[in-house]
């Protein structure tokens, strides 16, 4: 008796307006074994803006996104937050972030909703369950709510991780290839996010190798030098 | 504060969890510390007198071990699926989270060595007193291996090898345990009165890395995840 | 005949069939079990004298031995399951392999146990390094390590077949393991430590040990039979069958 | 009868054996139980919710 | 037949390579040995004929434990990154892979151990030919556990907590040669002339090993990797 | 100094025709966990050909794919090359397969060349240097050759294992999901080797979210039912 039923086509995510908020990268350098991969980086995104990082294999858009959301820590420059420097803000920082990587972070003992509940529960974000089934059923996997996900596809794990984006509340989000491994339906589904998000003020940080289009919001692609 | 309490909940009940879903995880470490205990007999012979010398060391080096072998998996599985660097993005300070996987993990592995050790010192002919008094020296001392143990594994995290590795950094830190441990049993077996300091002396220990090892732990992680 | 077996290698109608047989293995269990429990609490004597002087709780052999006998050869019957599973690839021997185990584990604890209360009194402690004693011990880790490995697997059909590669292995060992453990000597293997002295066992006392380990065999039938039938559910979940099978049963 | 269960002062050790032998088989046996109506309800339950897709 | 033993030298040489990659790996096995064996004198107090007699016992589990935890890192790798199923789809026949895999890990773990054994040897005031014989016992009994191990190692492959749950698999296989090995030494205190029939079953315990435990082993794998 | 420089625009790979060759697949049943995958799955495919499974998330594409080249022992029917069950040719089957799944099969601690050459070795393949220099070049990684993998990208580690296929003699490729991670370059390069190997007599399994449009051969899909 999942409330999976009742879908409404609308986003279920809480749908108020986010406050405005802006990332400053300045001088950013960012050294990977013993290759500089940038040196000097300077942009900024702001309320309502998607950044699209892109650049051929190798040419650290992973390593920008990991250094953007804290998790590395660059040779030099700094990553400002409204202004402050994260390093400084700290949780008051990552309180604001979702990072999606090329890894699910999903547990495959746990089924998909209880994965779902951890992570929020973590977040601090809203969790009751109806909205927890609600979001694993908009992202297409109902019936698969309480399967452990180890038996999920490769798809089906992403999708996991995934319906996380309903939940959060997070203004920036962080995401490294997010299309990859999903069908056509999903896709689809996940762009839908993407401007929605963005359309409610939020920021997007993303890279991917597919063509992205977001109707909504201004879309800056920021082009990291080639390397192989 | 509460929050903090809450999130150390979360954590504590998730890897409990976590356990269940294979609860062979738990009875391994158990098994592991019984094997480990029988092979000695076979290795040195069954000679009474001999047994119930070497009882206490035994018993504490396969507690050492088993403990140990666990802790690889502390935070293995979690950083290799990828839900480690989603806890560092939490806006929950690292170190509560930290303590609330010790705790978990101490709950599943240390807890049921001291409830089975009097039976491994029944095979080594101990008696009485002597085998209260090693299940309460393993009370104290197990929580202070699964700390410092920690802190082995989050710097040993996603290495090959790691399993053998943290023994590397870690054991030379249980000695002091393992000395105190054993020497509280082996002191039980003269006069029960001699006991109190030894087991004094671990709970100090227990003090002191309940405050330390968690900071350390996180901060290691912080680096391992980079 | 071939084919009967494989019909009955189906665990659609294998599921009926134990259905059916369980209840009297279980009645089987219970009345040997009794008879020869009255027989050697009644009709024995109450000391032993002899070759080794017993008192009263000599009685524990019966439990204790038999337990004993019917930890090893469940061993061997869940080697030989798994044999047949990796040599056929037939679902069933897998789950009689696996539903075999618990029952075998359940009596190695009872022989261990038994032989730790028949120790204290009679040698007066309540373990000792004995090669028996060891030996059993040693089974008790193989059962574990199998139960182990294969609970350790979500995949039903690898942990299937890795169990029942263990188990073979581990089958294989035995002899060896044991002659180490009773043999650690290889200059002087000739004096074996203390045998089990059937010789010089009263009659009766044979007739009580023998019975109950018949009762303790049909008992592990019985059990056997019910945890296969449950394995067949999980497993065989989204099949017609099934179905129609809990309509037979009016599941709701 | 009371001799009878004396076993000779040794009553402890013989009876907590068939003690054990009993509690033993009686938990076995109830974990069997158990584990097959759990079964037996989930199954259930999974009918009927193929029996609900199907009214839809 | 050429094709195999080529086969077999391209898998070890590339196993060899990865070890240098990382010395550790070696290293760790070798002093995890060493630790354990230094424990007990800790845990027993040091008594010295108490410490002769353990010796044997002592040195021989500490390289069970060794050569067991090692063993966790056969296959894994291997298996996590892909090129374990790689290696199925190879023409070649997985056996040989097997021992090739199997050889160099005994190259790089067991070899240390013997190398290093006579020194643990003498912390326990075992004395001359003692030494020798552990040595020699060593040298013939490690390749088994190896062989062994490898089985379990197989069989484990990708489960969480596989390292001890190895052990739980492994250990009491490994304890004819735990008997015979220690046996051997403690034997050689006495009379050295007894030693002999020791070596001899340690020995043919080898011939059985190659012979089988390589085909289970590939056995094993193709179950896992499925 | 690598011969890197001179590289020949023309495929590298030995462009000798493959001998003709069939694999034929007949009622196959695959469970996963207690799902039944797929029941009495016939299909067959023959040199020159290029088979496209289809299908969303969870359908089960890298199920059949691990089943068709052996890894995978499924629960009933047979697969057939050239008329025998691959299980009875063993080695004699796999001699003629290459298979690449989600994972790339390369070792960290290795370079990119020493990967490529136990691999090539293993495989049987021919294996002078200078080949396995031009295989990497041609797929991008000049300059990155003798690195440890460890420190490449995603899409660089991807690039290494796809290199096999420049020097394998394999006539049936099994290929699951070739193109993630893959940035445009390497998707056409690996879209012009494809085709090539089609061209060239032989077989060609694979999955992929994009769409393919290989310009030779004959193109049969295969769309498995979907699950989510
Ligand atoms: C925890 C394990 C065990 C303990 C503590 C134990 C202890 C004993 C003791 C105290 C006796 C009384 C007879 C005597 O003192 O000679 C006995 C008898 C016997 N035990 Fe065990 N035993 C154990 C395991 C086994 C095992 C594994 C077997 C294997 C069949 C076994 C078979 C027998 C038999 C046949 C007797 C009959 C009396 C005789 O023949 O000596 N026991 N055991
Ligand atoms: N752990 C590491 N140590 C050393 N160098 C590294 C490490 N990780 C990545 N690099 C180097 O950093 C460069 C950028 O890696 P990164 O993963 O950011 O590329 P990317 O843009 O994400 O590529 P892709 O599109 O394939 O994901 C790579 O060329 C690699 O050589
Ligand atoms: N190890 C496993 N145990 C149980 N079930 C599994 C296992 N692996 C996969 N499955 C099930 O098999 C189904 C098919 O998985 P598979 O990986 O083949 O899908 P796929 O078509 O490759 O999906 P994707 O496009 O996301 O890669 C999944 O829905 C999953 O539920
Ligand atoms: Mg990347
Ligand atoms: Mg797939």
């Amino acid at each position: 008796m999942s409330p999976a039923e009742d879908v409404s086509p609308t986003p279920t995510a809480a749908p108020a307006r986010h406050a405005p908020a802006r990332l400053d990268v300045v001088g950013l350098e960012v050294q990977r074994g013993d290759r500089r991969l940038f040196t000097g980086l300077d942009f900024s995104i702001e309320s309502g803006e998607l950044l699209h990082v892109r650049g051929p294999n190798g040419s650290g858009k992973t390593t920008l996104l990991r250094a953007l959301c804290g998790l590395l820590l660059p040779q030099a420059g700094e990553i400002r937050w409204n202004g402050e420097a994260i390093r400084r803000l700290g949780e008051e920082f990552t309180r604001n972030v979702i990072y999606l990587g090329h890894l699910n972070g999903i547990k495959h003992e746990l089924t998909g909703l209880e994965n779902l509940r951890v992570a929020a529960t973590l977040d601090g974000d809203r969790v009751e369950d109806a909205a927890l089934w609600q979001a694993l059923a908009r992202i297409g996997l109902a019936g698969f709510e309480d399967l452990p996900t180890l038996v999920l596809s490769q798809g089906q794990k992403k999708r996991v991780a995934l319906a996380r984006l309903m939940l959060t509340s997070a203004r920036l989000w962080i995401l490294d290839e997010p299309f990859v491994a999903l069908d056509t339906r999903a896709v689809a589904l996940l762009e839908t996010l993407l401007v929605d998000h963005v359309a409610r003020g939020g920021l997007l940080i993303m890279t991917t190798h597919q063509e992205v289009a977001l109707t909504s919001g201004t879309t800056r692609t920021l082009d990291l030098g080639s390397t192989a | 504060m509460n929050g903090m309490v809450g999130t150390f909940l979360v954590i504590v009940r998730r890897d409990l969890t976590l356990a269940m879903r294979r609860r062979t995880d738990v009875l391994t470490t158990l098994f592991f510390f019984v094997i480990v205990a029988s092979l000695f007999p076979l290795g040195v012979g069954s000679e009474k007198t001999m047994l119930r010398f070497l009882g206490p060391g035994v018993v504490w080096v396969a507690a050492l071990l088993a403990s140990m072998l666990a802790l690889e998996r502390l935070f293995a599985s979690d950083f290799a699926d990828g839900t480690l660097e989603q806890m560092l993005l939490t806006p929950q300070p690292l170190s509560v989270l930290v303590l609330g996987k010790v705790c978990a993990h101490w709950l599943l592995t240390g807890l049921p060595l001291v409830a089975i050790a009097p039976l491994i010192g029944l095979q080594y002919h101990l008696q009485g007193a002597t085998l209260w008094v090693m299940a309460l020296a393993l009370l104290v001392g197990t929580p202070v291996l699964s700390l410092i143990g920690a802190i082995g594994a989050a710097l040993t995290l996603g290495l090959r090898g790691g399993g053998i590795l943290i023994s590397l950094l870690v054991l030379p830190l249980y000695i002091p345990v393992l000395v105190y441990g054993s020497g509280a049993v082996a002191a039980s077996t003269i006069d029960l009165a001699d006991v109190q300091p030894f087991i004094a002396l671990l709970g100090a220990f227990l003090v002191l890395a309940l405050a330390f090892a968690p900071l350390a732990t996180a901060a290691a992680l912080r680096i391992s995840v980079e | 005949m071939k084919l009967h077996w494989f019909h009955f290698s189906a665990p659609s109608t294998f599921y009926g069939l134990a259905g059916r047989m369980t209840p009297w293995f279980l009645g089987l269990a219970l009345v040997t079990g009794v008879i020869a429990l009255y027989w050697g609490f009644f009709e024995t004597p109450d000391r032993l004298g002899g070759s080794n002087p017993q008192k009263e709780y000599y009685r524990i052999i019966y439990v204790h031995v038999a337990s004993a006998w019917m930890s090893m050869w469940l061993y061997v019957v869940v080697a030989g399951w798994s044999a047949i599973g990796l040599v056929f690839n037939t679902r069933l021997s897998y789950m009689m392999a696996v539903s075999v185990a618990p029952t075998g584990a359940l009596f190695t604890f009872l022989a261990l146990f038994t032989g730790a209360f028949w120790g204290k009194p009679s040698w007066g402690t309540w373990w000792d390094w004995d090669p028996r004693l060891t030996s059993e011990l040693v089974l008790f880790f193989l059962y574990v390590g199998y139960l182990a490995l294969h609970s350790a697997i979500d995949d039903t059909r690898r942990a299937d077949r890795a169990a029942a590669l263990l188990a073979i292995v581990g089958l294989v060992m035995v002899p060896v393991i044991f002659w180490s453990i009773n043999c650690p000597d290889p200059n002087q293997c000739a004096a074996l430590h203390q045998r089990s002295s059937m010789s010089d066992i009263d009659g009766n006392i044979l007739f009580g040990m023998l019975g109950l380990t018949f009762a303790f065999w049909m008992y592990s039938f019985a059990t056997s039979f019910m945890r296969v039938r449950s394995i067949i559910l999980e497993r065989e979940s989204d099949t017609g069958w099934v179905a129609e099978q809990l309509q037979k049963e009016g599941v709701r | 009868m009371m001799e009878f269960l004396a076993q000779g002062g040794y009553a402890f050790y013989v009876w907590s054996c068939y003690g054990m032998a009993v509690v033993l088989i009686a938990a076995e046996l109830v974990a069997l139980q158990r584990r097959r109506r759990t079964i037996l309800s989930q199954l259930g339950r999974l009918k009927r919710m193929r029996e609900a897709e199907e009214q839809r």
